[in-house]
């Protein structure tokens, strides 16, 4: 597969670590009520679709940026590629 | 306390050879030093190496060179560069460090790096057996840099000219480089 | 040997071959000669070799039946020892000197194969006959019944050697990719080159022109073969044009990329040390799939015979190598195309027996003195390792010795299944078509899209290139298709001659008939895939390039329904086999992996080191001297010493990333389990680091150097999770903190100078302006220092063995001078180099857990740090390692453990029983992780996991291994086996 | 019909015209004891087993393509017991007696090989990590050696001792492993299914679940809807897809495993080995072909295919430890898609819906499990209980912290 990197261009997905579904930006907050049921949904019940899929892909032999990829998991089309850094801003994730 | 110096070494014993016109050397006297721009300093960076050298950081993959031509600027992340000079004595990263006067966290980069020129006319048909990245002056002219892997080893990439390549690899598997660059050689010419 | 064509018996005029280049070689070691230009099978046909191997079952006689590389029949074994290249297909295999080839699979000579005696039991040999029986008695499966069919599996054997060749890959980009240089790619090639593209034109032959150099079409009024070699050589010349012959495209990947192989010395006698093939990964912005068809076969009785070939690979044999496959040549073809072969026999002055259509009105052609039966078949034939006759369902016999067949052209378009994409059937010309799934950005071309004639090939090949230029936004350059025939290309689909009494085969390598077919039918495979998978059709090394279809046509009558309704298959990859050891390129042998070499691997080769590898490292594993008798001698020395006096080893593979930024202790903070907000400037402090699922996911030390500067260690092995998992939580957890990393384990040559004579070492090194007095650089401390009047350097005070120790780190290029400084100053305390031995015996007298206690299964808890975990911060894992299993009071934990009888050596790998449990898993009470003999307490000691273990202090349980036939008793004791208050490293 | 050879013997001299159909081709009923979905070789074992051993008869194995056509008809083929964790390994090696008698139970010569399994080791921690295991297969019943490297070169000459870069020092062998021809598994437990009255119904997708009040009656399929007392999902790789359908998410990701075989070479490898310092594992089947494979490309997909990298990479794996098989070819690449778990290990559980079953979760460790899986499977769905040695395949065990984590990899599904 080739991942259009935002800042980079089309690179060889051989040179990105897969990590999964984005929602591993989402950290619950460990103080919440339901702390432990939060954490384990958050790590252990990730979204897997069949269709577009929104993943996290770090570039260990590039930039060494977390990126956000749209990718269709039936076609494996990718539509869409940001940062993760900008995008767990965005999520509202600061300090 | 010792009474003798240490001595550096370099890490492939300042290797040269020239085979049908292609040089691979090792490059000896090159300081690397990374410079991390601090949250929300973009500004403070820009003005010091506008101030010190006459440019701006680099985006990623791009480069700049100071104004007196001695330095290049490789950005390599976002918020990251690397300063690349030839400077022989272990306090490259205090000198810079100096020079932007607070306004970055650096880092020496020197000693994790090992430095290959790779220059000559069929150069790219020697690298298209080991890099995965579009070489052609098209897509990646002179002063382009990238960081890729090569034979299950990290490298940076820059191109210092039409036909001439610097190879950044790390120093503990300096040799397996070499290697690799020394068998590609073999093998296209 | 200039003039020897004489001998070649089946040599005509003409051809593209060198005539003034003979070539000699052998087949099943008798002498042949043949030209520069041939394939082994022209080779073999102009010498009029007809029998070349035997079939998978039923051992039958086996001739060549095509001149390509969809080749069922001739496989040979090609080279010699070690190069000996099993089931090579002679169709493309290039003749060069000194050639050895040999058939394959028979049991004494080719002509005599004592295992054709299966084809007499062919009856009880039906597709999935063996699911049926071999059950009884049990044991015979696999004592008689298996090894026996084992032993007839496969066709060439591996000669067993390692395979002597050299390989290498490479990467390519381009703007436009044409996968075959027939009519239609070089049409292609060309449109995209005169814009501008870069263009790459890959084909799998030696001599590019696809079916131009086999028929005798005039395009632009010059023979086709020409015009071919004309745009070749034009194209070769252009800068932004790479052209590649030899080259097979295999595979279609995601988004643009293509593997191809390059056999660049294959057809050498001579390969010299250059890699023989090369692999090619290439980056497509566009491709165009021009890569032709291939001729289909017709099922009738008795079909596999040697001298029966595809009607278009004799005119390939005619036209382009000069070699008759026959003298008396009949042709049975269900289509106008099959025709064309009788007309250029007869031009080259071989006898045309008969012509025979099924289909009934007029012949599409004239051919003179040639008997035509139209409305016929051929039924059966006669010969049993060459075709002598054949007869049709008429019932006429006649007498040949080549039977050219021609069932219609499928469309080679294997590459357009890659992605799963699904062929549509078309009708018109009775085969099936690249339509949906086809890869994105590829497109297809010619005959290879089911545009048979020349003249729809070369319009095509101009169209789909304007068409990706376009795309590309990319200038078309103006041109019009050059003039060329367009020959009548009707067919009508016509897959097996019902009046067969006689087998009739399908897929001739895996013999496979069309009763095969109508059992599966029988039993209830009706499915594609299920018919695919019971009666191995398709399943061959050609993997049914023609078989495919046929096959799919008898099933689809079977069940009363058209070819579309009853499916297809799909083709994976690769299109055509491809070697391992070029997928492998030069990742083989030591060049497997990089190697990673410390900053004193030359220093440490000179002391005699013996070497380990650690993950990518090799490190000093330890340093024999003359009068040690073993290697535990020497490492019982480097501990002694160490303890005693002073020991210095590399640690320079523990990874350190450097760590700085305003918010760099919050950050610190948050990773590890124990709190790092409150490190001093000048301190260093070990930390723990779990996983977001609560489990052990590393542990080190960070030093702060400075107000916003930091410098973790991490193990060797996981310096790369760590770093990415760190910029993990930077860049998606907490993206505003003010923290920067950046690796620097290369950076640093560090040292580890462990025992009571550290200091005193130090002393000699280190510049004066540090005081390295207890009290001035205590325990934990660390700074940055100066060496040997100058050079930079950090020094930690922290210790793995124990004892007073320090870790010294200087710029790695002054590794190799620091050591022997280092040495040097020691060697009025007796320094010892020790290795990863004596390193791995001090840690477990001392009870720190290294990565055979942190196999990723551990909890802070199992290891006895709980209590580490703060409860008053965030960090990660702290929340799930709540969970209750997790905290099982009857969990495992950490502890020492001693032979009962000192003189036992224990072992990594046992487990432990409460005495009087018996030997099972529901008793199970924990295993042993790490072992070491104590040259210190002068017997084997022990670290473990065992349940409860923390409050089992003096318990003696059985340590057990039954695989090794162990059963002893050891005492549970604190992991701290030497000096546990740890008095020694903090004097 | 009873399969023997003087049955092939009489049928060969009838010219073969007496075999019959080997499963009906029935149109689905509207009502069932148990539907199970999907029929693959878990499915179909699973409907053997209730059928045959817990006399459960009136049951529906639905199957949204043809008979097989999951991953029982794409993987390498092999048959194992050396798991490690207490978990698994008597799961494991249950299953590995149910093979060894599987032939004869259900009339149909799978071709079970046990040509042994050796996995490689290149370094004392390996050696220490296999000795455990080891230990672990012996105290669950199951055989295992420890073969240090004079023991290994004697069984397998072929390997690189002398040139390699992660030097081969021994390994642990299961002599009872190997290989088994897949599909013909799938074929004879749909004959034994079939034969004791259970309808396999091919071409029908299920839609959607019957759910009211918690409650699951019957399915909706693309062939109209059955109800059913009990319905048990069984679609490794497509897991996640069915069970949302029921509302259900699954701690698993869907995975592509790509697999290899190369052309028919005379036998030249003994049983399967195993490398221990890359991705790579080889047999030789019966018809010649080495069957190999090695990682997962990593990336969630539910498209049957992989990419150029892991190919290269297995085969380097391939010529680092045995580089005599440089001009072997590879004929067929295939990909598979691997329900991959959070820790490894498989789910054989109720599921918080009453009356709907759920079995999934099988990594690329699915096929030496078949016999196992739907032996428990059917005590779960006959018994409501689960098996003792499937008890621990809960999909709980995540709340409860009692992962059952092979490899140490934690909740990272493209690395177990």
């Amino acid at each position: 597969m080739i991942i259009d990197h935002p800042l980079l261009g089309p690179r060889d997905s051989a040179e990105f670590v897969y990590l999964g579904d984005a929602c591993l930006i989402e950290r619950p907050d460990w103080q919440d009520e339901n702390a432990l049921d939060a954490f384990h949904d958050y790590l252990y019940l990730r979204d897997n679709p069949a269709g577009e899929h929104r993943e996290l892909w770090f570039h260990e032999q590039g930039d060494r940026s977390w990126l956000v990829v749209t990718r269709n998991t039936l076609t494996h089309e990718i539509t869409k590629v940001e940062l993760a850094r900008d995008v767990a801003r965005a999520l509202g994730r600061s300090k | 306390m010792s009474d003798t110096a240490l001595y550096p070494t370099p890490a492939l014993g300042g290797y040269r050879a020239d085979k049908d016109g292609i040089v691979v050397e090792e490059l000896t006297r090159l300081a690397v030093v990374s410079i991390a721009t601090p949250l929300d300093g973009d500004k403070a960076l820009d003005a010091a190496m506008q101030k010190s050298f006459g440019t701006t950081p680099p985006a990623p993959g791009k480069v700049t060179i100071s104004k007196d031509g001695k330095t290049r600027f490789l950005g390599m992340a976002p918020g990251q560069i690397f300063a690349v000079f030839n400077h022989d004595r272990p306090d490259a990263e205090k000198r810079l460090a100096e020079t932007l006067s607070g306004s970055a966290y650096t880092t020496d980069q020197t000693d994790v790096w090992v430095a290959l020129r790779v220059g000559g006319e069929s150069v790219v048909a020697v690298l298209e057996r080991i890099c995965p990245l579009d070489l052609h002056p098209d897509a990646f002219p002179a002063d382009r840099c990238a960081r890729t892997v090569m034979e299950h080893m990290a490298a940076i990439v820059l191109r210092d000219g039409e036909d001439g390549f610097v190879l950044l690899t790390a120093r503990s598997s300096a040799r397996s480089f070499l290697h690799a660059v020394e068998v590609s050689v073999e093998n296209v010419l | 040997m200039s003039n020897t064509a004489s001998r070649q018996s089946h040599r005509l005029s003409g051809g593209l071959v060198d005539r003034n280049a003979p070539l000699d070689f052998t087949f099943n070691g008798s002498h042949y000669q043949g030209f520069e230009g041939d394939t082994v099978a022209s080779a073999l046909v102009a010498n009029g070799v007809k029998l070349v191997g035997r079939s998978f079952k039923y051992h039958r006689p086996r001739g060549i039946l095509t001149a390509g590389s969809e080749e069922p029949n001739a496989l040979l074994t090609i080279g010699r020892g070690a190069y000996a290249e099993p089931n090579t297909r002679a169709t493309v295999a290039e003749l060069y000197n000194g050639l050895a080839a040999s058939s394959q699979n028979h049991r004494g000579p080719l002509g005599f194969d004592f295992m054709a005696v299966n084809d007499f039991f062919s009856p009880f040999l039906s597709a999935g006959f063996y699911y049926k029986t071999f059950m009884w008695p049990r044991a015979f499966w696999e004592k008689v019944y298996e090894p026996l069919i084992r032993k007839s599996a496969g066709l060439g054997a591996l000669s067993g050697e390692p395979d002597p060749s050299t390989y290498d890959k490479g990467f390519l980009h381009c703007d436009v990719l044409v996968i075959g240089a027939g009519p239609a790619g070089l049409m292609a090639a060309k449109t995209a080159a005169l814009s501008g593209a870069r263009v790459i034109l890959a084909d799998e032959d030696f001599r590019l022109g696809g079916r131009l150099n086999s028929e005798t079409y005039e395009i632009d009024g010059m023979p086709g073969s020409e015009w071919a070699q004309s745009i070749v050589q034009e194209l070769s010349e252009m800068d932004n044009v790479r052209v590649m012959p030899r080259t097979t495209v295999y595979g279609s990947y995601d988004h643009g990329i293509y593997g191809a192989l390059e056999r660049a010395r294959d057809h050498l006698s001579d390969q010299g040390d250059k890699p023989r093939q090369i692999l090619w990964r290439i980056y497509s912005k566009r491709a165009i799939l021009c890569a032709g068809a291939i001729e289909r076969p017709i099922a009738f009785g008795d079909n596999d015979r040697p001298g029966i070939m595809m009607a278009g690979a004799v005119r390939s044999y005619v036209n382009r190598w000069g070699a008759a496959p026959g003298k008396r040549v009949a042709i049975f073809t269900s289509n106008d195309d099959g025709w064309r072969t009788a007309a250029d026999l007869s031009a080259k002055g071989i006898e045309v027996a008969a012509v025979i259509d099924p289909r009934t009105g007029n012949a599409p052609y004239q051919i003179p003195n040639t008997q035509i039966f139209m409305g016929d078949a051929v039924a059966g034939t006669y010969g049993r390792k060459g075709i002598t006759q054949i007869a049709l369902a008429s019932g006429r016999e006649i007498p040949v010795d080549c039977l050219a067949v021609s069932g219609g052209w499928s469309p080679n378009l294997q590459l357009t299944c890659h992605q799963r994409g699904r062929p549509a059937w078309r009708e018109d010309i009775a085969a099936f078509v690249p339509d949906q799934g086809i890869p994105v950005g590829m497109s297809v071309a010619g005959a290879a899209n089911g545009e048979l004639s020349l003249k729809s090939a070369l319009t095509e090949g101009l169209n789909k290139a304007n068409a990706a230029l376009k795309d590309l936004g990319m200038k078309t350059a103006p041109q019009a298709a050059p003039k060329s025939d367009d020959e009548k290309i009707a067919a009508t689909p016509f897959f097996y001659v019902k009046e067969s009494k006689a087998r009739a085969w399908v897929d001739q390598q895996n013999d496979v008939t069309v009763k095969d077919v109508k059992l599966a039918h029988q039993e209830g495979f009706r499915s594609v895939e299920h018919l695919k998978r019971y009666t191995t059709l398709g399943m061959a090394t050609d993997q049914g390039k023609t078989a495919n279809v046929v096959g799919l046509a008898i099933m689809a009558n079977a069940r009363g329904q058209s070819i579309p309704e009853t499916g297809t298959t799909i083709f994976r990859p690769p299109y055509t086999p491809v070697p391992i050891g070029a997928l492998a390129g030069r990742a083989r042998g030591k060049d497997f992996r990089p190697y990673r070499l410390t900053p004193s691997h030359s220093w440490a080769e000179e002391q005699g080191a013996t070497f380990v590898e650690v993950g990518m490292w090799m490190r000093a594993q330890y340093f024999p001297k003359p009068g040690d008798k073993s290697w535990r001698d020497t490492v019982n020395r480097e501990v002694e010493t160490t303890r005693n006096s002073v020991g210095i080893c590399d640690v320079t593979t523990l990874g350190k990333i450097d760590i700085q930024g305003r918010d760099a202790a919050e950050f610190l903070n948050r990773v590890y389990i124990n709190g790092f907000a409150k490190l001093a400037v000048g301190k260093t402090r070990y930390g723990m680091m779990l996983r977001e699922d609560g489990i052990a996911m590393d542990d080190g030390t960070t030093a702060r150097l400075g107000e916003t500067h930091y410098v973790m260690t991490t193990t060797t092995a996981n310096a790369g999770p760590v770093f990415r998992h760190l910029e993990f939580c930077r860049q998606c957890l907490w993206p505003d903190l003010d923290v920067h990393l950046i690796s620097t384990t290369d950076g640093w040559a560090q040292f580890a100078v462990a025992g009571p004579n550290s200091r005193k070492l130090l002393q000699k090194v280190v510049d004066t302006d540090t005081d390295l007095s207890n009290e001035g650089f205590p325990f934990m401390a660390c700074s940055e220092i100066t060496v040997c009047g100058g050079t930079p350097g950090r020094l930690f005070r922290i210790s793995f063995s124990g004892e007073l120790a320090y870790e010294i780190a200087v710029p790695a290029r002054y590794g190799d001078a620091l050591i022997r400084a280092l040495i040097k100053a020691g060697e009025e305390f007796g320094v010892t180099p020790y290795g990863t031995e004596a390193l791995g015996v001090m840690r477990i007298e001392k009870g720190h857990a290294a990565g055979a206690e942190l196999p990723g299964t551990t909890t802070a808890q199992n290891l006895g740090m709980g209590g580490m975990i703060s409860k008053k911060k965030d960090c990660i894992g702290n929340t799930l390692s709540e969970r209750p299993d997790l905290n099982r009071d009857d969990g495992l934990r950490l502890v020492g453990f001693r032979p009962v009888d000192r003189s036992q050596h224990l072992k990594a790998g046992w487990h432990f029983l409460s005495k009087g449990s018996p030997c099972d898993m529901a008793h199970d009470e924990g295993w042993m992780t790490s072992v070491a003999f104590s040259p210190s307490l002068d017997h084997s000691i022990g670290l473990g996991f065992i349940t409860r273990g923390s409050d089992r202090m003096g318990e003696i349980v059985r340590a057990v291994s039954p695989a090794t036939n162990v059963d002893i008793e050891v005492e549970i004791v604190s992991p701290h086996f030497i000096d546990p208050e740890g008095e020694r490293l903090r004097v | 019909m009873h399969y023997s050879v003087f049955k092939i013997i009489s049928e060969g001299l009838k010219g073969n015209t007496g075999w019959k159909p080997q499963w009906r081709d029935p149109e689905p009923r509207k009502e069932y004891d148990v539907v199970i979905v999907g029929a693959g070789g878990h499915g179909l074992a699973t409907a053997y087993y209730l059928a045959k051993e817990f006399g459960i008869r009136n049951v529906a194995v639905l199957e949204k393509g043809w008979l097989g056509s999951g991953n029982i008809g794409r993987n390498t083929t092999i048959i194992r017991s050396n798991y490690l964790l207490p978990g698994n390994e008597p799961f494991y090696e249950f299953s590995m007696k149910l093979w060894e008698g599987l032939e004869q139970d259900f009339n149909y010569n799978a071709m079970v090989s046990q040509r042994g399994i050796i996995n490689l080791y290149h370094n004392d921690g390996q050696q220490a990590a296999y000795l455990r295991r080891a230990n672990a297969m012996r105290m669950a019943g199951a055989d295992s050696v420890m073969l240090d490297r004079d023991e290994l070169q004697k069984l397998c000459p072929f390997l690189d001792y002398d040139n390699a870069r992660f030097p081969i020092k021994g390994g642990i062998m299961q002599p009872r492993g190997g290989t088994v021809r897949h599909d013909a598994v799938a074929w004879g437990y749909a004959r034994g299914a079939d034969e004791r009255g259970v309808d396999i119904v091919q071409n029908c997708e299920v839609t959607g679940f019957q759910i009211k009040n918690g409650v699951c009656t019957g399915v909706e399929t693309s062939r109209g809807p059955i109800k059913a007392k009990k319905v048990a999902v069984c679609v490794a790789g497509s897991s996640s897809r069915v069970m949302e359908k029921a509302g259900i998410r699954l701690p698993i990701e869907s995975h592509v495993l790509q697999a290899f075989v190369s052309e028919g070479l005379k036998p030249t490898i003994p049983g399967v080995v195993t490398f221990g310092a890359g991705h790579f594992y080889v047999s030789q089947s019966d018809k010649g072909g080495l069957v190999f494979g090695g990682d997962l490309d990593g990336y969630n997909t539910y498209a049957q295919r992989g990419g150029l990298p892991v190919v290269e990479d297995v085969c380097e794996g391939g010529m680092a430890i045995m580089p005599m098989i440089g001009r072997a070819r590879l004929l067929r690449s295939w990909g598979g898609i691997m329900d991959m778990s959070m820790d490894g290990s498989p789910f054989i559980d109720h599921t918080p819906v009453d009356g709907l079953y759920f079995n999934g979760g099988w990594c690329y460790g699915g096929f030496k499990a078949t016999p196992a899986s739907g032996y428990c499977y059917a005590h779960l769905i006959a018994k409501d209980e689960p098996h003792e040695v499937a008890a621990a395949y809960r999909l709980d065990r995540f709340r409860r912290g009692a992962m059952i984590d092979e490899k140490g990899m934690g909740a990272q599904p493209n690395l177990h």
